[in-house]
């Protein structure tokens, strides 16, 4: 199809790259430098979409980022992006373009239904209806959801990656129209660090879309050529076009994103599709700009119904008229310039339809000079055209009344351009925690004080006229550098110099006086994504919802992609206007962020797949790897599970493990348990505070277990603490623990017990960790290490002696998870592997098994011993674990106070004890909960759960551990656990230690 | 017995042998693994004279005691790390170097309040350097990598990504292409870390090996 | 994103802090000797002003130490922060919130 | 249209027709000028025989139920803003009752059976979809919590059932089970009667019912101060005077301190930022809610079309109602990891919450150390769920000035006897 709507000649598009795309699976032709907004304007097309809740027919109504209407969904597949304005998707060859929300097709949609239903389905119709039957709400939500929604989500994984930085800067100046480029200049010349972020892809803001205008003296475009190369210059100045700053938050804290590769036609493998930029700014310029307002009035919302200055943007900066035959509406002088702009185009304007009775003002006056046709106190009542608007009535205004009398002429057109005034885009400012404050004159909201170091300058600061705006971004980019701590430049001392022209004067009308009462005829939309016109906010209004904040969530307006940009202010002008108030009474909502919608992805950034979270591995890992070990995740850290043999079972991997470490030798990797060293003279006085029993009296190399509670009374961690030298200890910890208790004994040092000295330093890192467990535990050892006396006088259990095993300087530990003789192996960690080798060499013999963590599960379980955080829940106390022998009477440590409350003392609370299933072969589930009865149906009464379960191929039976009411007392008793498969469990109480419990197997 | 071959620095088992950035182009950022560094965490009473006197005597140099300084010998450099805690480090390093130091420190300080820890074992160094290698680190970390806020000698801790860092722009090699970091992390994280710069470094091009 | 301005290292970045709720509560010198309700308090009651309120920090990716911020929980405004064990300095608390 | 204030917006009291399709349809031949306020909005009595401070979902519940089934009807809701503008309105609306221990199970259950009913019992459609409510398990750790939990519930007559990772897929075929070893996905349990609720329409619901039966609903009436005589509270300070009051209900969620503060005592609770954030709408891609505790990332779709994601606290006090980006990317992150094809969807808006936390995840619903006032606080991170059964509860404490036994061990008094009732330490995500 030809561009026959492209002007001949002008605008800033590269017309020797012409650029081929589908819409709604036709071909079209466009220009490199177009929006896809403006290739299909180019090519006539108007209708590109249908509303989200009436599916009416929907065109292009603006030219930035604005955009309610023209919302498109981009890609297929896997790359397929909902939701996307036309008005800023830079066009690429090959893009695949597709309306959204209609069905069977944009022109004939089924969902269009709705409009016709619309009398009944009101603002909040929902809460009114469906709840007869009760039952079906399910159904007919069934069928809300599938009618609502607009675009699709994407299919599969999305291909792309993202990236994000952080940043630093002096300045960071928002937006690149003229009085951004004024404050960049500005503050670079005064040697600060500037950032200049721009959402589109390209500077120049607001002047690339007009035509005529000089600055010092030159045409714009050549003054922002000459800005664009000035800050290239400075190398302390980054300009970062395509950057949306999204987000402004606490402490000068700015979220943006870069668009890098969106707009290539071939993406670059290399490259990320986007970039997160969270920016630490010493001082903020906010130069947004402002936004433009549509008008209120009866079906407001055709096709070809555009805000007026888009249409001047659109000829200015694409090259296209809009349309043949133009009406243009409007309220205040800025609407000329655009009945101009597109006169000059070549456009025929039919009227200029003016609410204000006395037109006035620079570009009125120029309009007139041109002898365009100007219908003063007018107003237009209705529209026509189910496609494209086909014809505007116009009613003129009874000063008197307010309202419009009957209609005055019937206008023929394809383009109706509107323009109600401007609202400043102080949506960063606001979420600074700014205050806005209500300009009468302007009928705006402009920013007040600002919170943080941001300046706000040009439009978005309520400044229309060109000069003004320069003014005010040079003043506040220098401000800004001097607030960041530069020295004033000498070179910048002046503005950049233009004509002032605003917008004014202006009459506000926030609904077009109508010549029907308020309801009849055509619907006056105000928020035009989601179908909320001025009478639904009446309604909402006359039900009660009187606050704003009810009235958006009653009504949803302002509540779509676009966040209200063009239509919050006239749903605040008419709720003002309803209740009779003040609008700085009604006042706005809460701006949040983003400012226009962002992607998830750079969120994650590169931090997915496997980079998502650290992966911890411990020396020995590849050798597990190669091993064919199944492995876990404990917090950060793999460990081995299970090392499964070719055509082994889980079960079968863990019993053969199991009994090769009661049997022979058993070999395991205990790197990850935390490890701190710590040293001063104060402490064993420090662990008898930390842990619950007492360190007075450990011996030089000898070793001790230790519980530790938190102030409340409950276990947190539990570890074996060795004493290394005089003044000298290696505290181990669980491995999920290791920083957090790192972090608490640091935490009481410093501030509960500042005057101890005492040095913790973690070095679980330091060393690679090996346990061999089983009766050659000791044949092996005595083996590698000759040097080293391993005779029960020289090293008992729970002792530790420095030594060598395999030539490798080592720590070795006489210590015992697992209820066998056991050594633990500490040898610096570059030397864990050369360690691990030569014990599985020399254990060879021994028919040495390495064993994971399932393994040593059941070991310990068989003993008894718990695992924190398995037997206990952040709600057991020693007690409650039977381990009152390890609680000192006799002083204080942490969580002692809290074990002498009443309920730490009631008979009833959950004690540790063992379980046997009557049937041996039955493993109850982990997680089971025990009840004293089975009654016929819930609720029963429970009296305790199971927390760990195991097959122990040494007893061969199952066992199990669990927290149960009373337990202690209930020995010998029977307990049921009734399971999810309807069958019940009979379980004896038994004591939790299953095997030795006389603890012979320590021993030679 | 033990060779010294047989001692895995902690990203030994990535094979990390020396590539160019590919296509052709120069590459933006350098990535090495230094290994086995010696490094001894030393804390002591920042402001007992004796301390500083006992350190200076052993080291011949004054300990750092502004945030983020460094202060060194040929031999070692100490590196702030907070309010009466230091790095001491031997980039150089060698199995035995770690020990070694600690050693003669903890002889030195006998008697003073002071605790002496090897943690040669525990941390790897990766090396980032190159015209890039700022813009590498400032995606993962918090810092001002500006040469106005980071300067060479300095060092500092913070967190790159998910990993806790020690970083240290180094202040021997001279920035002819750039600038040079070394970024000690906890051993276990090593792969982490590497892989994460990798990554990030993949834009600008990454050759593997130092200049 | 925060900046906590550490004592020791300068102004940083807040996820290289961790939080350590209100400021100056000191463990009761002999435990055995107050009331449960009164360790309850100890444990459990904190300050949760709405305003300027002294609260704890620790650097824990930078120099690992403690240190106390007067912040404004409205506003999160950081009017000042001292060494841990160190007296509050004098501030306007009424600052609007 | 005419005047509001000549109409006398907020002063007449009329009697509240149904709401049903016969009265929409009625009111569209009449241009739908015929409704009638949701509630009025009037000016304060001189005196309440209760006051009701705070006009969350909470707050107008605890009203309603002290209407309807106590029959006070001479009590005022008093609300510092608009009702709903606290944390009601700005939740991830995950409702379930699938908690581990007994005492948190019987009141969440109370109120999904409450819920079960409420959109008839107030005639106002919370929406109330079950479309099931599924917890993630990714590591051995999580499956055993999990299976305890499952076991619990079942025990106590809450549904909950385990499902595989095939179930999972067959229910959400666009989540990555794999997420990449890191977070893989070994198991969830689902409760089917858990689900989604509309927040706004639960306040509004309960407000419009509540004044149906005679509740004063005040708005934009902040409580300055109360007087206490005595040891028994006589009378609340509020922006718009002094009134009377017999008895006082505070339910302010994140400013419960704060009033307690005027009151005299002190609280064991902090008040935290919670954010959330929603997506562009898209048409409907998943059916059920996806939590996980493990990641902080939890997921539904808006019967509007937008994915509405729940994110963690911020660790420290903040009375902000605004999160910060570490947050932000530590959720969504966990979210592409969930779901892949997400990382091209967009966040259409983000917000933040201030939530009350007790130091052991559960609320308090007690008497006070002043008589005649009682509180109702401290549901954190995850109140919505119980609004109605915390409403029916507190209404009853309030006057019969007792604890029902549904909330007798959320007492005050716990902290000090020990007797937590620990969700955090069980591990329970509290959405
Ligand atoms: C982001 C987020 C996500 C959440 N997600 C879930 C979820 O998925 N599921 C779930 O079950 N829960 C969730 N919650 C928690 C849930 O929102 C709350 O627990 C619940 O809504 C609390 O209700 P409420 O009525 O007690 O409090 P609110 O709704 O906060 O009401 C308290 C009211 O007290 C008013 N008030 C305060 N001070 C005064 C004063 N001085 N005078 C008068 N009035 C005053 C406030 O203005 C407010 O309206 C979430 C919370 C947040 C913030
Ligand atoms: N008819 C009138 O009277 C009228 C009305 C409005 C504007 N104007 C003219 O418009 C100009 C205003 O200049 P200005 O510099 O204040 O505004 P501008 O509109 O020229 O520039 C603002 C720039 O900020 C960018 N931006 C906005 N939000 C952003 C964000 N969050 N992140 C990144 N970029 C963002 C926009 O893309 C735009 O380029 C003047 O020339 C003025 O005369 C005139
Ligand atoms: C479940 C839920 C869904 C929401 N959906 C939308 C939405 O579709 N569009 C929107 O703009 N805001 C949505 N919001 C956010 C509200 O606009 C608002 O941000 C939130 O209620 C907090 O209020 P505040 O931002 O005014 O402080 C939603 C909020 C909730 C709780
Ligand atoms: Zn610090």
């Amino acid at each position: 199809m030809t561009q026959s709507f492209r002007l001949p000649e002008g605008g800033l598009i590269d017309r020797d790259r012409r650029l081929g795309f589908r819409f709604d699976g036709r071909d079209y032709m466009g220009y490199a430098g177009d929006t896809l907004a403006a290739a299909l304007l180019a090519n006539g097309v108007h209708l590109v979409g249908r509303s989200f809740k009436y599916h009416r027919t929907r065109g292009i109504l603006s030219a930035g980022a604005e955009e309610p209407n023209a919302l498109i969904q981009l890609g297929e597949g896997a790359r397929s992006e909902p939701n996307l304005r036309a008005t800023q998707i830079e066009l690429i060859d090959g893009l695949e373009a597709r309306s959204q929300n209609r069905w069977p097709s944009l022109s004939f949609d089924i969902g269009a239904f709705n409009n016709a239903l619309s009398r009944v389905l009101p603002s909040g119709f929902y809460y009114k209806t469906f709840m007869w039957p009760a039952s079906f709400w399910m159904k007919y939500e069934y069928v809300i959801r599938h009618a609502a929604g607009l675009g699709e989500a994407p299919r599969g994984r999305d291909p792309d990656h993202y990236d994000k930085t952080f940043a630093h800067c002096d300045v960071l100046v928002v937006g690149g129209g003229p009085a951004g480029l004024a404050a960049a200049l500005a503050a670079g010349r005064a040697g600060a660090r500037v950032i200049l972020a721009e959402q589109d892809s390209d500077l120049g803001g607001s002047l690339l879309g007009t035509n005529g205008t000089t600055i010092d003296g030159q045409p714009a475009a050549q003054w922002i050529a000459a800005a664009r190369a000035e800050l290239a210059a400075m190398d302390q100045v980054t300009v970062l076009t395509r950057t949306l700053a999204y987000g402004y938050f606490d402490h000068n804290f700015i979220a943006m994103v870069e668009r890098v590769t969106d707009h290539l036609g071939e993406k670059p493998g290399h490259l990320p599709r986007q970039r997160l930029w969270k920016l630490r700014a010493k001082q903020v310029v906010l130069a947004t700009g402002a936004i433009e307002r549509p008008l209120v009035f009866a079906d407001n919302d055709r096709p070809g119904i555009m805000l007026a200055d888009a249409c001047r943007t659109y000829v200015n900066r694409y090259a296209v008229r809009s349309g043949n035959k133009a009406v243009v509406f409007t309220n205040n002088d800025g609407g000329y310039t655009a009945a101009l702009d597109m006169a000059a185009a070549g456009v025929n304007v039919r009227a200029v339809v003016d609410l204000r009775a006395n037109p006035e003002g620079p570009a009125t006056e120029r309009a007139e000079a041109q002898g365009l046709h100007i219908m003063p106190g007018s107003a237009v009542v209705g529209t026509s055209g189910e496609k494209r608007v086909k014809q505007v009535r116009v009613g003129r205004v009874d000063p008197g009344s307010g309202r419009a009398l009957a209609v005055s002429e019937t206008l023929d057109c394809d383009i109706l351009a509107m323009s109600g005034g401007w609202s400043p885009a102080l949506h960063l400012f606001s979420q600074s925690r700014g205050k806005v404050v209500f300009d009468e004159a302007l009928g705006a909201f402009v920013p007040g004080d600002p919170a943080q170091g941001a300046h706000s300058a040009g439009a978005c600061n309520g400044a229309f006229g060109l000069a003004d705006c320069l003014a005010q971004g040079h003043a506040a980019g220098r401000d800004a550098a001097k607030d960041a701590g530069c020295k004033p430049g000498r070179d910048g001392a002046r503005a950049p110099e233009a004509e002032n022209h605003g917008f004014l004067p202006a009459q506000w009308a926030w609904e077009v006086p109508s010549d029907k009462p308020p309801g009849r005829g055509g619907k006056a939309f105000v928020d035009f994504q989601n179908d909320v016109t001025a009478n639904d906010l009446r309604l909402a209004l006359r039900e009660g919802y009187h606050s704003i904040e009810h009235v958006k969530r009653y009504t949803t307006t302002g509540m779509g992609t676009d966040q209200g940009k063009t239509s919050n202010v006239n749903a605040i002008g008419i709720v003002a206007k309803t209740m009779g108030r003040e609008i700085p009474e009604v006042g706005v909502t809460t701006f949040r962020p983003p400012y226009t919608p962002v992607t998830f992805g750079i969120f994650a950034g590169r931090d997915v797949d496997g980079l998502l979270d650290p992966v911890r591995k411990t020396p020995i890992h590849s050798w597990h790897e190669q091993a064919g070990a199944a492995f876990e995740d404990v917090g950060q850290w793999k460990r081995p599970w299970y090392f499964p043999k070719p055509g082994e079972t889980m079960h079968q991997a863990v019993n053969r493990e199991v009994k090769a470490a009661r049997d022979s030798l058993g070999i395991m990797d205990a790197t990850t348990l935390g490890k701190i060293d710590i040293q001063g003279k104060d402490t064993a006085e420090f662990l008898n505070r930390v842990y619950t029993n007492a360190w007075s009296k450990l011996a030089v190399g000898r070793c001790r277990y230790g519980l530790m509670l938190n102030e409340a009374g409950m276990v947190i961690d539990d570890g074996v603490t060795a004493r290394l030298g005089e003044n000298h200890y290696l505290m181990t910890t669980t491995t999920g623990n290791a920083a957090p208790v790192l972090a608490q004994l640091e935490e009481f040092l410093q501030t509960e017990w500042p005057d101890m000295e005492v040095f913790v330093t973690s070095v679980t890192e330091q060393f690679a960790t090996v346990t061999i467990a089983g009766p050659n535990a000791k044949p092996l050892l005595r083996e590698l290490a000759a040097d080293l006396d391993l005779s029960t006088e020289a090293l008992p259990h729970m002792a530790i002696a420095p030594g060598r095993v395999a030539g490798i300087d080592a720590r070795i530990a006489r210590i015992s998870f697992t209820g066998e003789m056991s050594y633990e192996i500490n040898v610096p960690a570059s030397c864990g592997l050369a360690l691990w080798h030569a014990l599985m060499t020399a254990g060879a013999k021994y028919d040495i098994t390495p064993y994971g963590t399932e393994a040593m599960h059941v070991l310990r379980a068989e003993k008894g011993f718990i695992i924190v955080g398995q037997e206990t829940d952040g709600s057991v106390t020693p007690i409650d674990l039977g381990m009152d022998w390890i609680v000192s009477k006799k002083k204080d440590f942490i969580g002692k106070r809290a074990l002498s409350r009443p309920d730490m003392l009631k008979p009833d609370r959950k004690q540790l004890v063992g379980l046997l299933s009557e049937n041996p072969e039955e493993v109850l589930p982990e997680g089971a909960q025990l009840v004293e009865r089975v009654l016929p149906k819930p609720p029963m009464p429970m009296i305790g759960h199971v927390s760990s379960s195991y097959h122990s191929p040494n007893l061969g039976r199952s066992i199990a551990l669990a927290m149960i009411k009373g337990g202690q007392a209930r020995m010998g008793q029977t307990v049921l656990a009734p399971l999810a498969d309807g069958t019940t469990v009979t379980c004896k109480v038994v004591s939790p230690v299953f095997l030795d419990p006389e603890g012979t197997r320590l021993n030679d | 017995m033990i060779e010294s071959y047989l001692r895995q620095s902690p990203l030994a088992h990535l094979a990390l042998a020396a590539h160019g950035p590919g296509s052709g182009k120069p590459a933006g950022v350098h990535m090495a693994e230094r290994p086995f560094p010696g490094l001894v965490n030393l804390r002591g009473p920042g402001d007992n004279a004796n301390f500083h006197g006992a350190f200076k005597a052993a080291a011949g140099y004054d300990l750092p005691v502004e945030a983020g300084a460094t202060a060194g010998s040929a031999n070692t450099t100490a590196l702030w790390l907070g309010p009466g805690e230091w790095l001491i480090l031997d980039a150089r390093g060698g199995p035995k170097s770690g020990p070694r130091i600690a050693e003669s420190l903890r002889a030195a300080l006998a008697g003073i309040s002071a605790a002496v820890t090897d943690i040669s074992e525990s941390r790897a160094c990766i090396r980032i350097s190159g015209a890039k290698a700022r813009a590498v680190l400032q995606k993962g970390c918090p810092l001002d990598f500006h040469p106005r806020h980071f300067a060479q000698g300095q060092c500092a801790q913070s967190v790159l990504a998910r990993a806790a860092i020690l970083l240290h722009m180094t202040p021997d090699e001279t920035a002819a292409d750039g600038p040079a970091f070394d970024v000690y992390v906890a051993r276990s994280f090593a792969e982490y870390t590497w892989r994460w710069l990798e990554d990030a470094a993949r834009e600008f091009g990454v050759a593997r090996g130092e200049r | 994103m925060l900046v906590i301005p550490c004592p020791h290292c300068g102004p940083r970045g807040e996820i290289e802090f961790s939080y350590g709720g209100q400021a100056h509560i000191a463990r009761p010198k002999d435990p055995e000797k107050v009331s449960d309700a009164e360790w309850a308090d100890y444990v459990f009651l904190r300050d949760n002003t709405k305003g300027v309120f002294l609260e704890r920090w620790c650097h824990v990716h930078g120099c690992r130490r403690w240190f106390n911020v007067a912040r404004n929980t409205v506003t999160y405004e950081i009017l000042a922060a001292y060494d841990a064990g160190a007296k509050p300095p004098k501030l306007d608390y009424e600052t609007q919130v | 249209m005419t005047c509001p204030e000549k109409e006398g917006w907020g002063t007449a009291f009329e009697m509240m027709p149904r709401y049903s399709i016969f009265s929409l349809i009625r009111n569209a031949l009449s241009y739908h000028e015929g409704w009638p306020r949701a509630w009025r909005s009037p000016e304060p009595k001189s005196s309440y025989d209760a006051i009701i401070v705070g006009g969350g979902g909470h707050g107008l519940a605890t009203a309603y139920y002290l209407a309807k089934n106590h029959g006070m009807t001479n009590i005022a809701v008093v609300e510092r803003g608009w009702i709903g503008g606290g944390n009601t309105g700005r939740n991830t609306t995950i409702v379930r009752s699938n908690y581990l221990w007994d005492e948190s199970a019987a009141l969440y259950e109370h109120a999904l059976k409450l819920w079960e009913g409420l959109s008839q019992d107030l005639n106002f459609n919370v929406m109330f979809s079950q479309r099931g409510v599924l917890n993630l398990a990714h590591n051995q750790h999580d499956l055993r919590e999990l299976s305890r939990r499952i076991n619990a519930n079942r025990l106590n007559g809450v549904d909950s059932e385990f499902l595989s990772p095939q179930e999972i897929k067959a229910l959400v075929p666009i989540m990555d089970l794999r997420a990449n070893g890191r977070y893989p996905v070994l198991g969830a349990s689902i409760q089917r009667r858990g689900g989604t609720a509309r927040h706004d329409a639960v306040a509004w619901g309960y407000a419009r019912a509540a004044d149906a039966l005679g509740v004063d609903i005040i708005q934009q009436c902040p409580v300055t101060g109360f007087q206490v005589e005595d040891g028994q509270v006589r009378a609340v300070e509020t922006a718009k005077g002094t009134i009377q009051a017999r008895k006082v209900g505070i339910v302010t969620a994140g400013h419960s301190s704060v009033m307690a503060g005027m009151a005299g005592f002190r609280l064991p609770v902090q008040s935290l930022p919670l954010q959330a954030l929603v997506s562009e709408p898209i048409k409907p891609v998943l059916d059920t809610v996806i939590m996980s505790g493990a990641v902080h990332a939890y997921v539904s779709q808006s019967d509007k079309g937008e994915l509405v994601i729940g994110a963690g606290v911020d660790s420290y006090i903040g009375y902000g109602q605004r999160g910060s980006l570490p947050v932000t990317e530590q959720t969504l992150g966990a979210i592409c990891e969930l779901f892949p094809m997400f990382r091209r969807m967009r966040m259409l808006r983000q917000w933040g919450g201030i939530v009350d936390v007790c130091p052991d995840a559960s609320p308090i619903l007690s008497k006070t150390p002043v008589g005649g006032m009682y509180i109702n606080c401290g549901w954190g991170t995850g109140g919505f769920k119980a609004t109605p059964g915390s409403g029916w509860a507190f209404a009853h404490t309030v006057a019969k000035d007792e604890p029902h036994p549904l909330n007798a061990a959320f007492s005050l008094d716990r902290f000090r006897t020990g007797y937590l009732i620990d969700e955090h330490g069980a591990a329970a995500v509290a959405h």
